[in-house]
């Protein structure tokens, strides 16, 4: 027996930001700020932004308690959507939530591509909301609210 | 009367006095030999909710293929069978409870209407505003949430005893708490379902007697793995659910002390409850009728016959001892797996344990437990507020039952080594 | 996504296009070729609880061999796999019902605690003391008892619509009480299981809209007959018991307009309803799971799912044509019998008929039926009002479903010659 | 087809009783009287009562809507019960209530002889309330109470 199947959900990727999130901290300044639950489970995330002067999303800081796969996204999320408009990061968003629960994506968005190794949670349905979370939070705060609604 | 109905419905029935054999009683349950995922299927969620016997199983096709009419209101034979194997199923919870009634067997969905039942019922009925009910810190959802309803709908206040660091109820606050507080009622699990603690039923119930307060037991659990006798422990309500105990989803059990259900006014309405209807005022039925408002869950109780036929066949002392065995072997073979920490060690407990381990997330070791087979649950368990107590956000949880073996225990014990490495 | 999971599992499956056969659709249930008291059952008594077909029965007992465990808490395969089969079943019966959303409907033990559901939620909810609730005189206890408790508990007035002669809701009057009333909400069959009455839906609604009132429809009969759609009668609440559409006991459904749903405060508390729990405070999950609080009837939505995939497959259609028939030749075979009195003549019926005889009490009626295999029900079937409105203690009643024969409608006749002679 | 397997439910005396009761007949003046209800069906029965000066029941007499087997049951209550004292009557009913349930008895009270027509009621369970109606009404009036409790 090993663990060799699960490779596809847990890539190496993943594994290496589940374990060291390198963004994962508390902003002590930001313009907006919004959490997100995963009541099943007792995840957490919480996602704080600084806006750019251009209205961008210039800094992207998160903290949250969770699994490897919930805390792999939030660290690629804040890589991915960093420095880009609150538009383009509704449509990366809205793309991701795609990958995740098909496994697949016929989006052209380059954004896209460092989110790849999220796709094998498609496998595991329980746990699309862990990678979806992160990303409810950050659109919830780019909404002006403080808190995700749990879908 | 217990036994009968179920007991003609077995295939393969196993001779009494015969030895404990598991691997005959896993021919009982056919879910058992399926494959999940390419592997065989280690199921360690029972606790969550049981499989079922193949005993269960027939009887409720049984019934629905030769058998089958709506109950109480018919005169014909296929209703009067119905009615018959219906309420005999009364008389088998009541002997299996050894409750002094069978009329004081009320069938509910499950555990948490059972609650609600006694939340609205007895809640608003009998208990007055300023009165307390007193929960415990390791109580499941569903004997926390009515509670709170009925503080924020009626004026009861919430009172909550502590649980140890060990997990067991603090039986000196619980003490204090009973006797400062006017408490009413107190609702307490008999099993925690996150700890796998015993609570002391009948310390508990004298306490909470001696300073006027009635006693609810949370028994989903507990009824599962020991036998519940309520007059033994001197319970004022108990209830449990049936899917846990190898019957069917859509019944649970409220039991009450008649002198109580005669005083409660009725929960829900419609038909079968009544004893007369217009439309300016309607009359009750006498309990337990009283509150089985509407067409009941027929098939599902003659389902539930059939689990407790299948349970008293092998015997409670079986089942116990086997799982204690179980239990032994898990805590023993867990306890040495590096960074894995066993959650709650009370003295006197059950076969659900719940764990965590280092650098690894409750949910990733469920996932990955999963993906060579094995069922384990990961989460809060709907006991939030204990989590918050421990510290916690979320734990895996292996639970067992008649049907476990020592070897899926084993093969549990060498996947977490797996998984700790994986995650290393 | 409706059909697939009933279809997979049922056992000699109707070719889609193939003309209705009786014999064929006979075969589909076990229960009919029974003997009862020696004699080949003839079961008249389907409105109390139909009969299943074996796609029910398999649907249920494959759940529990091959796919079980709890579900929307597990992370592991059978939970997935469970949540899944649970979830799709609702998915089926917002397309049943052609509700606009599946987040609309609530999965509930029955028709009775559906009612119990709106009555308590909306009812203490939304509803304020002082406003009515407008029932009909032909109401099932059901959707009588619950709007009782309320007026008693929480200030309602409670209005009742009359019936004609013939056995229709009287519109004038039902129109005059809503000019009246300050009516917040009518509750009203769909069709009367005394009189198969069918209440003229959409003009109703229409009529309490144009008033300010919500309505609901009791659906139990009416949704076994003829396809209903929620969206077509403007309805704001809709409920059924799967026990009578072919489903197992256990399970019914309460559709409910998403906003409606969104205002009302949960029913049962307890696990899978909350959000977040704390002992201060607990928050609500979304709809539908606020109302569903605790395990629920996994097995029986699956049983449920199994049936609509039946009914869907035969066709509403079919059924209905088929019932006419056996309605139409009901009314003009018992029309001939001497000193039988058929109770109501309405313009739009469907296959319920309540009779009395000269000389012949309801009950003994029954018996004699019975003694010759005949299942029929007498008294007061639940409808105490509308009993003493029509001035009677009771009524026999015969009731038809999808497997019902002309033949069987013949014996039914020719055996209640026989029952005159006797008690001549 | 025909209805012979029933005549051991509706014997001739029973048909007899419960077309034409003969002590059907309301007490304008009684000592004590109580009502049953049979909730299932509608059925009802009141049984009204004079004691004669020696404390036995000297005159019955009831009032029913009801089925021809709770009809002929209280008219042939009436005839094995008058003139009775009460003690004798709670007897007679605890036999009676064992005969209807068994369809047999060892008793020896030979005032169960004019019942025993009514034995063929156990092989249908759900008409036993029909013959122990009046029963209950008449020992609910002997214990001075206006209803009978529906068991
Ligand atoms: C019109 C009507 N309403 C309500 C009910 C109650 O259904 P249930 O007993 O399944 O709750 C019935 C059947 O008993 C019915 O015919
Ligand atoms: C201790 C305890 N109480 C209550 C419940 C609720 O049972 P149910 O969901 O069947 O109502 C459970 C299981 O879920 C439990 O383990």
């Amino acid at each position: 027996m090993s663990f060799d199947a699960v490779r596809d959900l847990y890539q190496d990727v993943i594994l290496r930001h589940g374990r060291n999130p390198v963004h994962m901290q508390r902003l002590e300044v930001f313009d907006a700020a919004a959490s997100g639950d995963n009541p099943m489970c007792g995840d957490r995330c919480e996602v704080r932004i600084q806006y750019a002067p251009d209205g961008a999303v210039g800094t992207i800081g998160f903290d949250a308690r969770g699994c490897a796969i919930s805390m792999a996204s939030a660290d690629l999320m804040v890589e991915a959507a960093t420095g880009r408009p609150p538009e383009d990061i509704r449509a990366l968003a809205s793309d991701f939530y795609g990958l995740v629960r098909t496994g697949d994506t016929a989006s052209e968005n380059t954004a896209l591509a460092a989110l790849k190794p999220l796709s094998g949670v498609a496998e595991y349905p329980s746990r699309i909301k862990c990678a979806t979370l992160p990303w409810a939070a950050l659109l919830a705060a780019l909404d002006g609210q403080t808190e995700a609604s749990s879908e | 009367m217990v036994g009968d109905a179920g007991a003609m419905n077995q295939i393969g029935p196993r001779i009494p006095g015969v030895p404990f054999n598991v691997d005959r009683i896993r021919q009982d349950f056919p879910i058992l030999s399926q494959s999940v995922r390419g592997k065989k299927l280690v199921f360690l969620d029972s606790a969550a909710s049981a499989q079922k016997p193949r005993a269960v199983i027939e009887a409720m096709s049984h019934a629905m293929e030769t058998q089958y009419a709506n109950v109480h209101r018919g005169l014909h034979w296929m209703s009067e069978r119905t009615t018959d194997a219906y309420e005999s199923v009364r008389d088998q919870v009541a002997s299996l409870l050894n409750a002094p009634s069978r009329d004081e067997i009320v069938f509910t969905r499950n555990t948490t209407e059972a609650i609600n039942l006694v939340a609205h019922s007895y809640g608003r009925g009998v208990l007055q505003p300023g009165q307390a009910v007193l929960i415990s810190e390791m109580e499941h959802h569903s004997n926390i949430v009515p509670w709170q309803m009925l503080r924020d709908a009626h004026g009861i206040r919430l009172l909550v005893a502590p649980v140890t660091d060990a997990g067991e109820l603090d039986m000196a606050a619980y003490e204090s708490l009973l006797a400062d507080g006017n408490v009413g009622l107190v609702a307490i699990t008999h099993m925690s379902n996150v700890l796998g603690t015993y609570t002391p039923a009948a310390r508990v119930a004298a306490l909470a007697h001696r300073f006027g307060a009635r006693i609810l037991f949370d028994g989903s659990q507990a009824v599962v793995h020991r036998a519940a006798d309520v007059q033994a422990i001197d319970a004022d309500f108990y209830v449990f659910t049936g899917h846990k105990l190898y019957g069917p989803t859509g019944i649970g059990v409220l039991w009450a002390r008649a002198e109580l259900l005669d005083r409660m006014p009725p929960f829900l309405g419609g038909g079968d409850m009544i004893s007369s209807v217009s439309f300016e005022k309607s009359t009750w039925a006498r309990v337990p009728h009283k509150f089985e408002a509407g067409t009941p869950a027929i098939l599902e109780a003659i389902g539930l016959g059939a689990a407790i036929s299948y349970v008293n066949e092998i015997g409670y002392d079986a089942i116990a001892a086997h799982e204690q065995s179980l239990t032994d072997h898990a805590l023993a073979t867990l306890s040495t797996i590096d960074g894995l920490y066993i959650i709650g060690r009370a003295q006197d407990r059950g076969g659900v344990i719940s764990f965590t381990m280092d650098g690894a997330h409750a949910h990733d070791i469920a996932t990955l437990l999963d993906r060579n087979g094995i069922a384990v649950r990961a989460g809060h368990h709907c006991a939030e507020p204990l989590m918050q107590r421990l510290g916690l956000d979320s734990t895996a949880r292996a639970s067992f039952a008649l049907y476990t073996t020592h070897a899926e225990i084993d093969a549990l014990a060498e996947n977490l080594e797996r998984v700790r490495s994986f995650f290393q």
